[in-house]
């Protein structure tokens, strides 16, 4: 787990991706030209608020908004020396659930209610491998059951997803995401369903099976504990826009945006002293539709006006190396507000 | 994000909309301030359901102005002209049904009755039976409903089984029934209009259990949603909670399902005239003209097309309407 | 589930003995009340007071209301005999009563016109199914599409078209105008198998158009529900062919609310198609009924009343129990 | 007759002409009423006769619809049966299961009837006079076996109250004591008061024999006995389906100087499709429709326009009168005038068209007395009805006269089930309305007719001034069609068809005399003279004297409509291909 292996091409690069639905009340800027990369075996965490357009983007990774007439794509998507935005559909399809696979959010909505999980998994198999017949799938899908532990898995196999409690229900999805071995998991929320003891467990499975399979991983989260916990490089999305890419420990030492910083105080710490309370990020998220002129986040922004009125025209754009951030305020001043302002409140 | 991306777009173009309001589907029909907004602009937007809206403003007119129409354009609705049909035959004399410009929807067979002053009358009947049965179904349907869903126990399962027994009836069967055992006049009524509140009370007597389910289920619903546990965590008292907090969020099902069940009472006060136990001659109604013409739509086809025409045209447009104001009202039906 | 079933049962039978006590209350309470006098139906043109007090005790009508309703009952569980002159009639459980107007058991009178009633349900069903559900599913899958909105204005306009004008819509056009049908009655299957398919045809398709209308909609709005759902992005993600997609995760699941409302539909229209049946002169329950109605012969009434409601309350715990099959979730308790 | 068919086909010409150019024997339009259509004597085949309605009973006792009285014919022989033959003529009673006419007693009090030898049951018994007196008490039992007529329990229990043959104590059930059967083949009847009519009751099918051993009671009608020359074939009496008659074996044509019996099966087909049977009518499928009603108006058009099948309907008078009673029991139609006023104003046109125009409805009624009953003249028209226009000066006249000269209210009862009956009195409230006379339509379920305007309580109460009805004879004399419309002693609480409650001495005394009268042309006189007295009070309003528009099958041998019932002789009737 190290991220020095600069030689070797990137598993999945991703370039200049926007997404756009159109509604009956607009064109809907889901996820405007967000570029970013990730190198097999490593993990890359996205974190925003809801419609910050993370869940887009991984769906469109999978090309599932192929699904949907009103979706536009454009942009590039390299996954492993393969182009996949101009693909055909069919190409994409073998792609999913074989080479990438995804786990998503609440397990039971994500799961079809009128067929056993076992039949679900041994389904997913087979589609990616024609050749094997029903036995052998059907022990692959015990296997991987057993490998996620869940206890007494040939009996699971026949049960229905509503019978299965919420821990075990994810990792019957993980399972599921598995079956083929993919290259490139993408987790999308895999733990704001489930209660704290169960989420820990998930992830670690996440993190083991990360190992076993050497597979790179995109987790997507509102939960910076989760990013700082597993993720090697952080993506922080608002209003459809990454506004600071970096490495975890660099982003969580230095956060740049003054959004990140939002992000970071309502963020829970242990360390933590009681008396003092969790200030979050005031305000509700931009509309995709219209979003505001300028900076997207100057009407949350406490040091918008810091420095003229740019942020209000101009919309900032993505700079610096391996740590970079979308923001107008220069550097040295946003260093000291965060010094002086900002840091002593975390 | 339960409702994948675009629904949870739309969630975001609505800030101020209650977030339980887009995380269940089936209750975003309750009406925030918001939703009214927005529903209304989708409206609005659909081009169908006002072209349905305008349709039936235009019935409605036409019903209320009958009497006038009857002069300018007609001949009283009871009298008969058998210069205009052939004596031996008992059809029109002249082609198409006898429609001349003296007589601009033709004449009925027999009696040569003017179809025109007909067809205007019957929209009368027709739509008074449908507007005040469905009135009549609502109150019904929201009085129980709310009733069963609100106060729950003994009570809701004694309405709940109420209306499952009236679901379980043969309805149209007792429907007929019913209307022949009934007087035919009462309160100094006169026979037509006894007949026509015999109608309501029949057709309307049967529809509420539909509206009672929807509501009661909404109300069962609502009982458990944030602002009502408020409330009365707020120590609100129950009518308050419940005229306060409660039917303002039904409005919106209840005004769907009130214009949707209209055209069914059409298409039923037409069903029961057509079987002969609707309004009593001479007074016209479209089901009553419909069942004169089965003798005749063989060789006399104009004097069905006509009424059954009326019906159609009546019933889609009120469908138009229901269903574009649903869709506006609960985007997940669209 | 075994107490499930037997307590929908005692359900069932409760509601269908409510069902006969309201009818009969109406029909030979009411009569008391307005003082009419069924009994003077069944008389000729020249009735003396002697004969009309012999036919009311005949019939039973000179008992008190409860005790005529207790008859009924007993007749309907160990049967009951009813005097002929000579010798009596026994009309064997369960015996629905007997009807002095066309001296007939009522019972037997109504197991003769269930097949035509059955004839134009079943065959209306499979119509309406396969037309209804395909072009649900199609347009919920073109959905938006010129395909999408044909389909839903023709579904909206089949709802919005009353059975008895589209009924003598198409004899007219298609027995008197364009003549491809011939003029005729019903005639039983094993009678005729291919006369009864003519004789029926006509029927089937009236009456199938107006619920493949309604089934067309529900299909289609189901489907678009269900098409909405996680599960489905999960199948796709799971990289399973479209086909696949939706015609098993879609179908399974956008298609299981119908077997209730197709249940339900079913069992009222087995009650008597009283439209349908009046429009084609089918004398099928339905029919049946009608001139019961007419004549006012009670026995009858009450007959197909209570037989119309069985088959509704049947299908009504049918349909529940399929339901705790196909659907896993449901569990029967 | 012929000139009669003339004079009553008020206004439209080309009746006469066709009827009058009717060839004795050959297919024209009409010519069924006036001769026998396609004469023959040739045996074999079957007759294809087809229904729209299910015969009530087959039961004697029990049928009360004309065609069933009809075919009746087929297989219950009676004491005295009407002849067969075209006209008038067919109205005289013959000899049948007697040999002879009765011998009456010189006080008109007793009738003596011979049986013939060799009658037999179609198992082969002997039909004896008590076979023919058990048929004739059923009809005292109308509580188990409803619904024919009940004549003669007026004439023959003379204060015995006998309670019908399945309450008799008698060992044979042969407790009336008015009817003896001195040996097997002689029966007795005494009256207690003389009747020219008693003889017609006798022809009634409730009059034909009923062997005991074989009677079922209430079931009897699915399978009654035969003694004609047909009988029902074993379970072909299917309700709503039809029936099939087969020849009897043990009925000896020499014992029959009535019946032809030339098909050799004669088979009723009972469809639910009106339409159908029309088209099937004139497709040649069926030879009759059997219940004579006349053609749906689809299939009136295509018979009338085209020449070739138009040679093979007629329209004979069916002996059905449409009218409305006028009851004197609500005011203001008390007064005379005011019933005037109501016959004025009527519009005898609209009323016709009402009733189906000129051929399928029926000519303009002018008196109550339809033209097969002697004593009825259609020239006699005392309200001008026949210029078929409403007279509105007369009526307001008539209005001023009764004191209402701005007019009045009053209310049309009228039956639910009848359509045309419905429309005619859509008809009088059109045309009552010209002259300020505003009629109210009410309808009542014809099925409890006779406790509603049945009953003249009842009708006080709800004021139904203005009665539509309809009647037609039972039996071919003046007092057979007019009595229970006319004498105040046929006025029941119940079942009261004398709608206008006329109590007019004079007129009951007319038929006590008619009674006596055994003359039949002096009988008809008086008749006559009771026709004038109704119109002259203007108790009732004739409508029309009903026609029906019939087709026949041309392959028919032996058509001819029976004065009797108006329509097509059944049992005469035979087919000339054979098939």
């Amino acid at each position: 787990m190290s991220v020095n292996s600069a030689t070797d091409r990137p598993f999945l690069e991703v370039k200049d991706l926007t997404v756009r639905f159109e509604t009956d009340d607009g064109i809907v800027q889901a996820v405007s030209g967000s570029n970013f990369s990730l190198r097999a075996g490593q993990t890359l965490g996205i974190v925003g608020e809801s419609g910050s357009g993370k869940s887009v983007t991984s769906l469109a990774l999978l090309g599932l908004h192929r699904t949907r007439s009103n979706a536009k794509v454009s942009g590039e998507i390299w996954l492993d020396e393969k182009e996949l935005v101009t693909a055909t559909d069919e190409e994409v399809r073998k792609l999913r659930g074989g080479k990438m696979a995804m786990i998503f959010q609440d397990p039971l909505s994500a799961m079809h209610p009128y067929f056993t999980v076992g039949s679900q998994i041994v389904e997913a198999y087979r589609v990616h491998h024609p050749s094997a017949n029903k036995k052998v799938a059907r022990e692959r899908a015990i296997d991987m059951l057993a490998r996620v532990g869940i206890p007494q898995p040939e009996r699971r196999f026949h049960d229905y997803a509503h019978q299965f409690s919420g821990g075990m229900r994810q990792r019957a999805m993980i399972a599921m995401a598995l079956v083929n071995d993919p290259k490139l998991l993408i987790a999308d929320e895999p733990t704001t369903a489930l209660d704290v003891t169960v989420q820990a467990q998930i992830l670690d499975l996440i993190r083991d099976l990360q190992e076993e399979f050497g597979s790179a991983v995109i987790m997507i989260t509102h939960d910076l504990g989760v990013v700082a916990e597993l993720a090697d490089e952080v993506l922080v999305m608002y209003g459809g826009k990454v506004i600071e890419r970096g490495p975890t420990i660099d982003l969580f030492q230095r956060p740049q945006h003054p959004y990140t910083w939002g992000l970071l105080g309502s963020m829970p710490r242990l360390d933590r002293e009681v008396r003092d309370r969790l200030n979050p990020v005031k305000g509700s998220p931009p509309s995709l539709i219209n979003l505001p002129d300028g900076c997207a986040f100057h009407p949350r922004c406490p040091y918008a006006g810091r420095n003229g009125d740019r942020s209000f025209k101009e919309v900032p754009v993505l700079i610096g190396g391996a740590h970079s951030v979308a923001c107008h305020l220069p550097p040295d001043l946003r260093n000291k507000i965060f010094q002086e302002e900002v840091a002593p409140n975390l | 994000m339960s409702l994948g991306p675009e629904a949870s777009i739309t969630e975001e173009t609505t800030p101020t909309a209650d977030a339980a309001e887009v995380r269940s589907p089936g209750e975003s029909a309750i009406a925030g301030r918001s939703l009214k907004q927005i529903a209304w602009r989708r409206l609005k937007k659909d081009k169908v359901a006002i072209g349905g809206a305008c349709v039936v403003l235009f019935l409605i007119l036409i019903a209320i102005l009958a009497p006038v129409l009857t002069k300018l354009f007609g001949h009283p609705i009871d009298e008969w002209h058998p210069d205009q049909v052939d004596p031996t035959f008992a059809t029109p004399v002249h082609p198409w049904g006898g429609i001349t410009s003296d007589f601009i929807f033709g004449v009925e067979p027999t009696t040569g009755r003017d179809i025109f002053s007909r067809i205007v009358y019957g929209a009368q009947t027709s739509l008074t039976v449908a507007f005040l049965s469905a009135f009549l179904s609502t109150i019904l349907g929201v009085l129980f409903g709310t009733a069963a869903g609100f106060l729950g126990g003994w009570v809701d399962s004694m309405i709940s089984r109420v209306m499952d027994f009236l679901l379980a009836f043969p309805q149209l069967l007792f429907s007929i029934a019913l209307v022949s055992v009934l007087p035919q006049e009462f309160l100094g009524l006169g026979s037509r209009w006894s007949r026509v509140s015999v109608l309501v009370l029949v057709i309307g007597f049967f529809g509420w259990p539909y509206i009672g389910r929807i509501v009661r289920g909404q109300t069962l619903s609502l009982r458990e949603r944030e602002f009502v546990e408020a409330a009365r965590s707020l120590g609100a008292r129950s009518p308050r909670i419940l005229f306060r907090e409660l039917l303002p969020n039904l409005a919106a099902p209840i005004l769907v399902y009130t214009t949707l069940i209209i055209p069914t009472n059409i298409l039923t006060e037409a069903a029961l005239s057509f079987l002969g136990v609707g309004i009593p001659p001479p007074n016209p109604s479209w089901g009553g003209m419909l069942s004169d013409a089965v003798t005749f739509y063989s060789i006399d086809p104009m004097f069905m097309i006509i009424p059954g025409g009326m019906i159609f045209i009546t019933v889609l447009a009120f469908n138009l309407f229901g269903d574009g104001l649903r869709d506006a009202l609960d985007p997940k039906a669209r | 589930m075994l107490a499930y079933i037997i307590r929908r049962l005692i359900n069932a039978v409760i509601t269908l003995l409510v069902v006969t006590l309201v009818t009969f209350g109406i029909f030979f309470g009411v009569p008391k009340i307005t003082g009419s006098d069924p009994a003077l139906l069944y008389i000729g043109k020249t009735a003396d007071a002697a004969s009309i007090e012999g036919i009311r005790t005949k019939m039973g009508l000179a008992d008190p209301i409860l005790v005529q309703y207790g008859k009924f009952l007993k007749g309907l569980v160990v049967g009951r005999d009813y005097s002929s002159g000579p010798d009596v009639i026994h009309c064997p459980a369960p015996c629905l009563g007997y009807s002095f107007k066309t001296d007939r058991l009522v019972t037997p009178t109504l197991l003769a016109d269930i097949p035509v009633t059955l004839s134009l349900a079943i065959g209306a069903a499979i119509l309406w199914l396969i037309i209804g559900i395909s072009a649900g599913v199609i347009s919920a899958l073109r959905r938006g599409t010129l395909i999408d909105r044909a389909v839903m204005t023709g579904a909206l306009a089949g709802v919005s078209l009353p059975i008895y004008f589209t009924g003598l819509l198409a004899s007219a056009i298609f027995i008197y105008w364009l003549e491809w049908l011939p003029q005729g009655q019903y005639v039983p299957f094993t009678e005729n198998p291919g006369e009864w398919f003519v004789q029926m045809l006509l029927p089937w398709i009236t009456l199938a158009f107006l619920f493949a209308a309604t089934y067309a909609r529900l299909t289609r709005a189901n489907m678009l529900e269900t098409l909405g759902e996680d599960y489905i992005r999960t199948a796709r993600a799971k990289g399973l062919r479209e086909r696949t997609v939706i015609g098993k995760h879609g179908l399974r699941s956008g298609l299981t609310p119908i077997v209730t409302v197709f249940g339900l539909d079913l069992g009222a229209l087995l009650g008597g198609a009283v439209l349908t049946e009046s429009v084609f002169n089918l004398r099928g329950l339905g029919y049946q009924a009608l001139d019961a109605i007419r004549a006012n012969d009670l026995p009858v009434i009450l007959g197909v009343t209570l037989i119309a409601a069985f088959f509704i309350v049947f299908a009504n715990l049918l349909v529940d129990l399929v339901y705790g099959v196909i659907d896993p979730r449901v569990r029967l308790s | 007759m012929l000139g009669l068919t003339t004079a009553a086909c008020g206004g439209s010409d080309s009746d006469d002409n066709d009827s009058t150019s009717t060839s004795g024997g050959k297919a024209a339009y009409n010519a069924a009423i006036t001769d026998v259509v396609n004469p023959s004597t040739t045996k074999g085949g079957t007759l294809n006769l087809w229904s729209s309605q299910d015969a009530d009973s087959w039961d004697p006792a029990r049928g009360y619809y004309a065609f069933v009285w009809n075919l009746n014919r087929l297989y219950t022989r009676k004491l005295v049966e009407y002849s067969a033959v075209p006209g008038k003529a067919g109205l005289e009673l013959q000899a049948d299961l007697a040999e002879a006419l009765p011998t009456i007693s010189d006080d008109k009090l007793t009738y003596t009837f011979k049986l013939r030898s060799g009658v037999k049951w179609d198992d082969g018994a002997a039909i004896t006079s008590k076979d023919v007196k058990y048929g004739i008490e059923r009809v005292w039992a109308a509580d188990a076996i409803s619904g024919g007529p009940v004549y003669l329990p007026a004439l023959l229990d003379q204060g015995q109250n006998y309670p019908g043959p399945y309450k008799d104590t008698d060992a044979e059930k042969l407790g009336l004591k008015s009817v003896t059967t001195p040996d097997d083949s002689t029966i007795v009847f005494k009256l207690a008061k003389p009747s020219s009519d008693f003889i017609y009751l006798l022809a009634m099918p409730g009059s034909g024999p009923v062997p005991q051993k074989r009677d079922t009671g209430a079931q009897y009608g699915s399978a009654p006995a035969a003694s004609g020359p047909y009988m029902f074939k074993e379970g072909s009496i299917q309700p709503g389906k039809g029936v099939s008659f087969v020849r009897n074996p043990n009925w000896d044509q020499a014992t029959d100087p009535i019946r032809k019996a030339l098909p050799d099966a004669i088979n009723l087909t009972i469809t639910t499709n009106a339409d159908d049977l029309d088209s099937r009518l004139l497709a040649g499928t069926a030879d009759l429709d059997v219940g004579q009603t006349g053609v749906q108006a689809a299939a009136r058009t295509k018979l009338l326009t085209d020449p070739n099948l138009k040679a093979n309907a007629d329209t004979p008078t069916t002996g059905f009168l449409r009218y409305a009673g006028l009851a004197t029991s609500v005011a203001p139609l008390d007064n005379i005038e005011c019933r005037k006023a109501i016959i004025y104003a009527a519009d005898p046109t609209t009323l016709q068209s009402a009733r189906g125009g000129p051929i399928a409805g029926g000519d303009i009624g002018t008196s109550m007395l339809p033209p097969n009953i002697a004593g009825s003249d259609a020239k006699y028209d005392p309200f001008n009805r026949l210029q078929g226009k409403s007279q509105v000066d007369e009526a307001k006249k008539a209005l001023t006269a009764c004191g209402k000269p701005t007019g009045f209210d009053v209310t049309i009862a009228v039956r639910n089930n009848r359509e045309a009956e419905v429309k005619t009195s859509e008809a009088l409230q059109a045309a009552l309305k010209v002259v300020g006379i505003n009629a109210k339509i009410e309808q009542y379920d014809g099925a409890q007719q006779a406790s509603i305007t049945g009953s003249p309580d009842n009708v006080k109460r709800k004021g139904y001034g203005i009665i539509i009805g309809g009647w037609g004879a039972d039996y071919p004399t003046g007092a057979g069609y007019m009595q229970p419309l006319s004498d105040s002693r046929f006025i029941p609480e119940n079942g009261n068809y004398n709608l206008a409650e006329i109590k007019d001495p004079a007129i009951d005394k007319l038929y006590d005399d008619a009674q006596l009268e055994t003359d039949t042309a002096k009988a008809a006189e008086l008749y006559s003279q009771i026709n004038h007295k109704i119109m002259e009070g203007a108790y009732y309003l004739p409508f029309v004297v009903d026609k029906a528009l019939n087709y026949r099958n041309p392959r028919l041998t032996n058509v001819y409509i029976h004065d009797a019932f108006g329509m097509v002789d059944f049992q005469a009737v035979g087919v000339s291909d054979g098939k």
